[in-house]
């Protein structure tokens, strides 16, 4: 009988051993980054965090990042960077250290690790002592009704390093905000392609490709290239019509060829 | 009724009830009557008989309680006025052209008003940098070595002493003004691009030279 | 000289240089420094003494002479704060990180953002020092002189004074904390898993030096 309140025991621990891991794992958006989620992992060893083992607190958080994978829950990047850490300073504490290793022992890096936990919770005291203090305009106030009648009126002006700064940002970033206007500087219009292909096409006995008759400068960028081969193309177009140029292209996306139409 | 229970109803001592309207007299942004302090007091005090003693507490000081319509306030003491002259000095916030001007000289400097045109792609006008030399916090640097000996202009020490710096070197930088959030990526709805766009006048700048 | 004529240059009697400096800082909200009283006030006066007095005059009553910095303000004692629901400014809640991050900014000035992130483990995110900056509890101090010269992040008079302190060395538990060694800048044996690319300074430990 007692052998089955003792199994009932166990199996009630169990469960609530598990429902906290998973209350753990499902708030771990609430962690903010994985030192965070270390220090909250720390408090199960309920001893204070000077005599923290590290080792142990290394299996806790490697437990939870594989329930949390387990689970499908998708991890920031530094919290898998930090289980990568842990599982390298795990071994490292459980093995003997190779004769002749250079770089700090496994247990300067624990103990590093244990004075990081420290300070993040004194810091996390501190702030809460610091918010806990009487404040202005809440528990202690000034002067309802400043003072400032007077004759003698004087204008001066104002201005925050903020100010200053936001300012400099503006300046300093005005070429990334232009406001959207055509860019003609790499626009080449189709009067200008006939223009041309009309000095040009005297030349052109043998069949030969559009490509090469692109204006020199305007294959550097592919929007220039692109703007000077459809002006090109409509040009060549119209001029086959009034029977100037004859133009063939073997399948489709081959290159376009021309050359001195019948007339 | 026990001792202890009868202390949790009565009114604080009248010393206490003083310091209390002491308190709402000074934090209040208007003057408050009688029957607010009472309201505002614990039950069972006596703000008028407070007030008396405050106001007798408050005779020959630098500040005095005085009486407005129904209702009081603390006023500096009449013959002391001279000393508030200063407080009335009108502080406007400078002009987007003139923070933009400053912010150039501050982080450029020594620079010539054709460097500070160049960056803010806009004619700097004339009163702009007159504001802020009689803000003392530009001031002329030495000239440029180059044809024209341009004058060049730099911040100075009460520049530094009004922005909490201790050196134009310690301005952050355009990284870390992004890294602090400083600098959106996103132009501001709040200062649209078309403010103070005067044309941009190259031919402008001599006009200023000396 | 005539005893009139004497008087004309003395400095006003201690028990008058006390009026003035009451009237002075009665009249405004900001805390106001001594080399500004000094300034308003007659040739001669000795505004640091003046205040002794008055400090003492006020002490234990509804509101008190505090110090800020190098400054002085009157304020409401804190114990009275229950009965000015009515003066409360709402203010936005701060979230954890912007609370976690002042507390870091105000034990370990000046501390550059590399440290502030080493201590809290995660990204100091773009809106917390933006939002610290504009409450104007936060500013930039002065670049460490290491590689890449960092910009450094202290707390400033609003902040002191929003909090009701006399300077940075009076929050609470600083020394304790300082003794347990838990505000020196340790250098990790090795990079560990946050990236810092500048190296611990030791020279951090001259922490407020003023």
């Amino acid at each position: 009988m007692a052998e089955q309140d003792d199994w009932i025991e166990a199996e009630r621990n169990a469960t609530a051993e598990r429902l906290a891991a998973e209350a753990l794992i499902v708030d771990v958006d609430g962690f903010e980054g994985p030192l965070d989620l270390l220090l909250t992992l720390s408090r199960t060893q309920k001893v204070d965090l000077r005599r923290i083992s590290v080792l142990q607190l290394a299996e806790q958080y490697l437990a939870f990042i594989n329930r949390a994978a387990s689970l499908r829950i998708e991890l920031a990047a530094d919290y898998l960077v930090m289980a990568a850490w842990l599982a390298f300073l795990k071994s490292r504490l459980l093995l003997p250290p190779e004769p002749g290793e250079a770089g700090p022992s496994a247990e300067d890096l624990a103990a590093h690790l244990a004075f990081q936990l420290e300070r993040l919770q004194a810091m996390r005291e501190a702030a809460a002592r610091l918010m806990g203090r009487d404040q202005l305009a809440r528990d202690f106030f000034a002067r309802g009704l400043p003072e400032g009648i007077s004759l003698h009126r004087k204008v001066t002006y104002d201005a925050s390093l903020l100010d200053l700064m936001r300012a400099y940002a503006r300046l300093r970033t005005k070429d990334e905000f232009r406001p959207f206007v055509l860019d003609r500087k790499h626009v080449f219009t189709m009067e200008q392609a006939l223009e041309r292909m009309r000095g040009l096409i005297g030349y052109v006995g043998e069949w030969a490709d559009l490509q090469s008759f692109l204006p020199d400068g305007w294959d550097v960028s592919p929007m220039a290239r692109r703007s000077a081969t459809a002006a090109h193309f409509a040009a060549i177009l119209e001029m086959a019509k009034r029977g100037q140029v004859a133009i063939r292209q073997s399948e489709t996306f081959a290159p376009i060829q021309i050359r001195r139409g019948p007339e | 009724m026990s001792e202890q229970e009868q202390s949790l109803f009565a009114a604080p001592p009248m010393g206490e009830q003083e310091r209390m309207v002491e308190a709402i007299l000074f934090a209040s942004t208007e003057p408050v009557t009688v029957a607010e302090l009472r309201s505002r007091m614990p039950h069972g005090c006596d703000p008028a008989e407070a007030l008396a003693y405050l106001r007798k507490r408050y005779e020959g000081r630098g500040v005095h309680v005085v009486k407005v319509g129904d209702a009081f306030a603390f006023r500096t003491a009449a013959d002391l006025g001279f000393l508030m002259s200063r407080e009335t000095v009108e502080t406007r916030k400078l002009s987007r052209a003139a923070i933009e001007t400053l912010a150039i000289i501050a982080y450029h400097q020594p620079v010539t008003r054709t460097e500070i045109e160049e960056i803010r792609g806009v004619a700097v006008s004339r009163g702009t940098i007159d504001l802020l030399m009689e803000l003392e916090w530009i001031r002329f640097g030495r000239r440029r070595m180059t044809p024209g000996r341009p004058v060049t202009f730099v911040v100075t020490d009460s520049f530094l002493d009004h922005f909490g710096l201790e050196s134009a070197r310690d301005l952050p930088g355009i990284k870390e003004l992004r890294a602090a959030g400083l600098l959106d990526s996103r132009p501001s709805p709040m200062a649209p691009p078309s403010e103070d766009e005067d044309e941009p006048q190259p031919g402008q700048s001599e006009l200023f030279e000396d």
